[in-house]
């Protein structure tokens, strides 16, 4: 029996909202899979474009940048620069060929430990069918 | 038309009154028909000043040298360069002034005007006269172009032999200008960005295969960035150790540099350069084109850039390049900037 | 001994070197270069010159020195990476190339020989082709002691006649490269010899560039070491590595471990090009750079061409083959900086 | 030299070491570079286990150390704390969430442990390049500044002042009392406006912590929290308070007569006036944009004829006064909707078509009828009168697309208000909704209905125009379905409300950000109501959305009470995690300053520098700087590029 492909996911999560989320997941006992390492950063507007090249030239399967919903930024509008950076991201990630469903990008409130459980359940769940990711990965041998 | 004599009159008149340190212009080049870059310093050399579609050259990248330049120096000559621009070039300035990196009184803006073409794809020329040496080209009335050959002198359409970069050009007639050569000609562009297009419509794995063949070429020359007027960081993220340094600098500063990617010419690496490249570029490039033309291995880097100048038109109605006081792409937002892939 | 081989049996030959990894000039997006050649009957030998030069072959972009992995605490595993030197044959190498690679071939040999060089090296045999017209507009290979038809570092020598080819074998790497191809060779007859004489005797009038009376610039470059003549020859140059980088006599390199791993800590030691052009090349920790502009990198790299290569080899390192001339993307012409320096007032 | 980081992993009973193996966990740490001591514990917040961490630090010579544990929103304090009572800098101790984010939220043990190890390492590798760093302070100048003095300016100034700190007050009109000065009646109580209001006025004048300059503008804020530096424009009123005794001869022989504010110009006042009787200060004001020129042979010099006192100088100059406070609280209050704009209702065409402070106005005992209500045009009683709300709210497509959330109540006042005066008179009002939350509101609204006969008509106001002197209102019922005409004497607008005149340039002058429509942008929508997004700047009043006057006054001394948070302080405390500028990298582009939420980053000689006072460390600048020349401290990219590689396992 081959084991199930199990993606690596990088998911850097806003202190306040989006890692806020994920604690009450936690505390709520939510499960969900456990392929995602959250990197907790101060605000998704902190998220440069070469975290995410660099999690896929690491060998990242998928990659996952939440915030705050629009209006509720805790430092007021740092994921609005947040979503026009990151989607010009991903339109580049998409252009050069990575499958779209490889960087995501969601908001998840400190209530929204259900969503931040979802998010993360369909990530995993879109991610698997498609394998590894080898195409930005840095190659390993030879 | 764009005459040489005005251009150089004006040269000349500039040169004489002291306004200006040196002219950064167009001269012809060691082979005989390709234009070059060249300082004019005195005025009796203005009469090598030329203008035509070889003319390649974003000149704008010898006003980021003059700053380094002057950023060197105790008691820098404060009076400006003056500077030829094509429309593209010119909307490079217009960034320049925008990130603050030179100032107007910098910079005297000679300007010329594309009219009705723009500059030549010298691989394209070199297919079209089938191993036929080029002697001189000209513009041509229309649009079209002059090629004299060893063989004699051809008309050839602009639309078989312009660089793609003027096919898809939304600023033939340059934007900021002190003084302005040509005539501001009315252009029509069916399609701004019908070469990005194209690769759009490829499907994802295709336009992964397009892709890393072309950046596996890539020898990492840094042809691209060097010659680009935007690329003016004294550090890139390419660079493998800190050299922007001074007595000040801390141990520990020297240390932040991170090595985000390697010196290895592998295509991870290689697009990496080129992804962080087009990103920094979102906003900021203004197409002119020279990092495609300079790529001794001829990568289509123009798509890259293009494609995110196009997004950003598209997403959040940003045009590069025409406006000094406006804010950066990345550093200002609409309320109602696309959230559709935010889930 | 020469050796006739008709063109329509070109393939064949190919098809014989199954036990080589072949490289021949392909046309990929308009672009001349070296590659591995999948499919014989691909393989054109009528093409002017590659932008990279076959050097890329013998000494990679990147090669590796070592591979290493912590295996305890403070205890480290290294296993060498030799190359295997698996025979490689190079079609269609150009005259100034052959010999770029007898320069490179000083630099990693002497004393202390460079291994990782010359398992490649000694793997690879070079089939060159005389240039019946120049292929590119800045040759100028007649003026640095070269010539469109030079045998120096060819295994053989080529040349087009039309519907065949001149074939002439140079060594013992040449001679087994020759004898694969069995019967598809004839022998040369004097008809033939004359023909490509007469290329070769032709071939030397076509060049349009040259670069005359160069005895004395090394002596005179070395009284231009701080001549302001750097600062405005280089003003135009963007600091790039196209003319290093596809200079087929530039040999730089930098050496970088690549971590794949930090626990436990594991990755290789890299040889990559490196470029007198790069700002970082001489970069010191302190922040203190030696060559700190433009100016005394293209200083450097005329210097070292025409100046300490002639004091340490009795040679030019270049070979006149006009790549740096070519693609430099502002036109910055060796020829005519070399001239200049010759024409300095002292 | 070689780090040494010491490694705790807390059971937490059973909440993390039953989903984790915490001892496979803290094995494999141990064996990362630097790390010289990696333990687990049953319950590491325990006292034990804090003895434990600090006993660690102190015999095995530890220089950081990483708890992996519950959410760092639990016990990040915790464990800094120990660190520091072991002789470590608290910033030398990092969280790694394996309960949370990991334990409570995986069954699988072997993935869960997998996970919680990468957690742990990615703390690990942070914590190893955190720098040590002290919170920075700065001294607090213990003073504020009130800017506005309508009723919300009112109330903060006296409350900060009754907390015993100086404040100013500044108020651009010759008076402070704001729009309440000129309502009749308040809902839903209908207590008089004046009456209430008028007694904190003069507290506010006799205050001796409280300076009050009116007839003064706010020119220029300079510094930030605890530490603003403010230049006033005290404009000349030509009368010096101190001598004038109210005799109003001057104004009997101006000859000047222009439209009275007060009076919404129902009426007109002279060039020098008092606005008011109950004006605070009581004084006299001559006002020189309507004055021919007084400094000149032009001027007529009557008044100063007239003045006993010689209270009247020609001579005053404007001066700029320089203030130095710690905080600021900004009420500027509201004006009415521009009558421009609402042409359709006939609005600034026909006489008896007024606003709702114009209807106040002749509702008021001091107002032009002395509280009768007349009509404008003809001074004859109206006999049916239409209210029409939300006179340009709600109106995206035209006009405000907001609610002004307070017309539907005193739109009911005003139609009660009417029938009181007279009886026989009937009150029409258009509405879209009737909005009345609020204590007491749904009462009164229905006593309007039940005991004064009001009535409602639900629907818009399609057409007004005049015929045989009556105003014609022409509308539908939309409950009804029918189309409604009403042959009214009178005509009164709830008008929106929207951000005073003004208010844009000062918060431009106080960098303080503004809402699509101008108001002033709270910091959040939710929790931080009364600050604005600049640290030391509180809202109060209608500046900041429509609001009433409970809901003013309670946002004022919230606001108030925000301030006297920072000025009851010697010293500010702030967190040291802020950005810091490369200057070697920085060209000076200024993409930071844009992004900068707290205008923290402003140019210097060509680069920018970092107000770490201001800065609030979110770290949107590093993303938006390419040349990453400005990052945050202790999470810098190279810092986030570590964890990266160490979530992937590298």
């Amino acid at each position: 029996m081959t084991e199930e492909f199990e993606p690596k996911i990088v998911a850097f999560l806003c202190k306040w909202c989006s890692s806020a989320g994920s604690d009450l997941a936690g505390v709520s006992r939510m499960e969900y899979p456990a392929n995602v390492i959250p990197i907790q950063v101060m605000c998704s507007g902190s998220v440069s474009p070469l975290y995410i090249f660099e999690a896929f030239n690491r060998g990242a399967d998928g990659v996952l940048v939440s915030g705050c919903h629009p209006g509720d930024c805790h430092y007021i509008k740092g994921n609005m620069y947040a979503r026009r950076k990151l989607l010009l991201v991903k339109k580049l990630l998409e252009h050069v060929g990575l499958e779209p469903q490889r960087f995501r990008m969601s908001w998840v409130s400190a209530a929204e430990g259900q969503k931040y459980t979802q998010v993360i359940k369909e990530l995993v769940k879109e991610l698997k069918p498609l394998g590894p990711q080898t195409k930005l990965r840095r190659e390993r041998n030879g | 038309m764009v005459k040489h004599e005005d251009v150089r009159a004006e040269a000349k008149k500039l040169l004489e009154s002291g306004k200006v340190k040196y002219i950064i212009a167009y001269e012809l080049g060691a082979d005989g028909w390709k234009a070059n870059p060249v300082f004019i310093k005195k005025p009796e050399d203005v009469d090598k000043i030329i203008w035509g579609p070889t003319c390649f050259h974003n000149l704008v990248r010898f006003v980021v040298d003059e700053k380094r330049r002057k950023v060197q120096q105790k008691n820098p000559d404060t009076r400006p360069v003056g500077v030829m621009v094509k429309g593209c070039d010119s909307r490079a300035i217009v960034i320049l002034l925008q990130e603050k990196f030179i100032e107007r009184k910098d910079v005297h803006i000679i300007g010329v005007s594309c009219e009705k073409t723009g500059v030549i794809d010298e691989r394209k020329l070199a297919n079209k006269l089938k191993g036929r040496k080029a002697k001189n080209v000209e513009f041509g009335p229309d649009e079209n172009f002059v090629v004299t050959t060893e063989e004699g002198t051809v008309d050839l359409p602009a639309s078989e032999i312009m660089a793609d970069r003027c096919l898809e050009c939304i600023a033939h007639v340059p934007v900021i200008t002190d003084v302005l050569f040509g005539e501001k000609t009315k252009r029509t562009v069916p399609h701004p960005f019908g070469s990005v297009e194209k690769i759009e419509t490829l499907s994802s794995e295709d336009r992964w295969k397009f892709w890393s063949e072309q950046l596996e070429k890539c020898v990492r020359c840094y042809a691209c960035r060097s010659v680009c007027p935007m690329c003016y960081c004294d550090e890139c993220v390419a660079d493998t150790i800190t050299f922007a340094v001074s007595p000040d600098t801390t141990a520990e500063e020297k240390a932040q540099k991170i090595k985000w990617l390697d010196k290895s010419p592998v295509i991870s690496e290689n697009i990496f350069y080129h992804m962080v490249r087009a990103i920094h570029l979102a906003g900021r490039c203004i197409d002119c084109g020279e990092c495609e033309r300079a790529c001794p291995v001829n990568i289509p880097l123009r798509m890259l850039n293009k494609k995110l100048e196009k997004e950003a038109k598209l997403l959040f109605g940003y045009d590069v390049g025409f406006d000094p006081e406006k804010p950066a792409l990345i550093s200002c937002f609409r309320d109602e900037d696309p959230e559709d892939f935010i889930r | 001994m020469d050796k006739i081989l008709a063109k329509k049996d070109f393939p064949r030959w190919l098809e014989a070197l199954g036990a080589y990894d072949v490289y021949a000039p392909q046309l990929i997006d308009d672009v001349w270069n070296y590659e591995l050649a999948a499919d014989p009957k691909a393989v054109s030998l009528d093409y002017p010159q590659t932008a990279i030069p076959a050097k890329k072959i013998v000494f990679p972009q990147r090669e590796f020195f070592f591979e290493f992995r912590e295996a305890d605490t403070d205890d480290y595993k290294l296993k060498e990476l030799l190359p295997e030197g698996k025979p490689t044959v190079i079609f269609g190498v150009r005259a100034c190339e052959g010999k770029a690679v007898t320069l490179t071939d000083l630099v990693f040999g002497g004393e202390i020989a460079d291994d990782y060089y010359w398992k490649r090296r000694n793997a690879a045999v070079l089939v060159g082709l005389a240039c019946a017209s120049p292929p590119s507009t800045n040759c100028f290979c007649l003026s640095v002691n070269g010539s469109p038809h030079s045998k120096e570092g060819l295994d053989v020598l080529m040349t087009d006649l039309g519907d065949q080819y001149y074939v002439e074998i140079l060594t013992d790497k040449g001679k087994k490269l020759v004898s694969e191809g069995g019967a598809i060779f004839h022998e040369a007859k004097p008809p033939d010899k004359k023909a490509a004489e007469k290329i070769h005797a032709d071939s030397e009038k076509k060049l349009a560039r040259e670069l005359k009376n160069i005895k004395d610039v090394p002596a005179k470059l070395k009284g231009m070491f701080a001549s302001p003549f750097w600062d405005d020859e280089s003003m135009s140059c963007i600091r790039c590595g196209i003319c290093t980088y596809l200079c087929p006599t530039c040999h730089c390199f930098d050496i970088n471990d690549e971590v794949e791993s930090q626990t436990p800590l594991a990755g290789r030691r890299v040889r990559t090009w490196d470029t007198c052009q790069f700002p970082d090349f001489t970069m010191h920790s302190s922040g203190h750079n030696p060559r700190p502009d433009k100016a005394a990198r293209l200083r450097q790299r005329i210097n070292h061409k025409f100046q300490y290569f002639v004091e340490v080899w009795q040679n030019y390192q270049c070979t006149g083959c006009g790549r740096c001339i070519t693609l430099c993307p502002v036109g910055i012409d060796i020829i005519k900086v070399v001239e200049k320096v010759r024409d300095h007032a002292s | 030299m070689k780090k040494r980081t010491g490694i705790f992993i807390c059971h937490c009973g059973i909440n993390i070491a039953g989903t984790v193996d915490v001892k496979s966990v803290a094995a494999e740490m141990a064996k990362e570079p630097g790390v010289a001591h990696s333990v687990d514990y049953v319950y590491m917040c325990s006292d034990p286990g804090q003895n434990m961490i600090e006993q660690a630090i102190k015999d095995k010579k530890l220089d950081s150390v990483v708890v992996a544990c519950c959410s760092p929103n639990l016990h990040e304090t915790t464990f800094r704390n120990a660190a520091k009572r072991a002789g470590i800098n608290s910033f030398k101790c990092e969280i790694a969430n394996i309960r949370e984010q990991c334990s409570w939220v995986h069954k699988d043990k072997g993935k869960a442990t997998h996970k919680a190890a990468h957690l742990t390492k990615s703390a690990v590798k942070k914590v190893q390049k955190n720098e040590s760093l002290e919170p920075i302070s700065v001294p607090v100048t213990r003073k504020a500044l009130v800017i506005g003095g309508g009723i919300s300016g009112i109330q903060s100034a006296l409350d900060l002042a009754g907390a015993g700190y100086k404040v100013i007050l500044v108020e651009r009109s010759p008076s402070i009392g704001g729009h309440m000065s000129q309502l009749s009646e308040t809902f839903p109580t209908l207590d008089c406006s004046q009456c209430i209001l008028t007694p904190k006025m003069v507290e506010v004048s006799r205050h001796p912590n409280i300076k009050l300059m009116t007839y003064s503008e706010v020119q220029e804020v300079t510094g930030y929290v605890g530490n603003f530096k403010v230049k006033i424009l005290k404009k000349p009123t030509y009368v010096d308070p101190a001598k004038c005794n109210l005799c109003d001869e001057c104004t009997k022989v101006c000859p000047i007569v222009v439209p009275n504010e007060f009076d919404v110009g129902l009426t007109g006042r002279r060039a020098i006036y008092i606005p008011f009787p109950q004006a605070i200060p009581a004084s006299y004001t001559l006002d020189d944009k309507n004055c021919p020129d007084p400094f000149t042979t032009i001027a007529c010099g009557k008044c100063a004829d007239v003045c006993k006192v010689k209270a009247i100088n020609y001579d005053m100059k404007p001066e700029i006064i320089e203030e130095e406070v710690g905080a600021i609280i900004v009420a500027t209050g509201f004006d009415l909707y521009d009558k421009e704009n609402m042409a359709e209702y006939g609005y600034g065409k026909y006489a008896d078509v007024l606003d709702g402070l114009q209807f106040e106005r002749l509702c008021s005992a001091s107002g032009p009828t002395q509280g009768k209500i007349l009509r404008p045009s003809d001074h004859k009683e109206p006999k049916e009168v239409v209210f029409i709300q939300c006179s340009g709210s709600r109106d995206p497509e035209l006009h405000c697309a907001y609610c002004s959330k307070i017309c539907c109540m005193y739109t009911a006042k005003h139609a009660m208000l009417y029938k009181h005066h007279v009886h026989d008179g009937q009150a029409y009002i258009f509405y879209i909704d009737v909005r009345s939350g609020g204590k007491g509101y749904e009462e009164f609204v229905q006593r309007a209905v039940e005991e004064d006969g009001v009535i409602y008509l639900r629907g818009k106001v399609s057409k007004i125009f005049e015929e045989n002197g009556k105003i014609k209102v022409w509308g539908v019922d939309t409950l009804s379905g029918k189309p409604i005409e009403i042959d009214a004497d009178m005509v009164v607008l709830a008008q929106a409300m929207r951000p005073s005149n003004g208010a844009q340039e000062l918060a431009k002058k106080l960098k303080l950000g503004t809402d699509k429509d101008g108001f002033l942008a709270e910091a959040h929508p939710k929790l931080r109501p009364v600050e604005s997004v600049t640290s030391g700047m509180f809202l109060a009043g209608a500046a900041q959305a429509p609001k009433d006057i409970p809901e003013a006054v309670a946002q004022a001394s919230g606001a108030a009470s925000k301030a006297i948070g920072i000025l009851s302080q010697e010293r500010l405390y702030h967190s040291p995690t802020v950005a810091k500028v490369l200057k070697n990298l920085c060209t000076g582009c200024g993409m930071c300053v844009a992004v900068c939420p707290y205008d923290a980053i402003a140019f210097k000689d060509g680069k920018v520098e970092v107000n770490e006072v201001l800065c609030e460390g979110c770290g949107t600048c590093s993303a938006t700087c390419l040349r990453a020349a400005i990052q945050v401290k202790n999470l810098t990219q190279n810092q986030v590029q570590e964890m990266i590689l160490a979530c992937l396992g590298g």
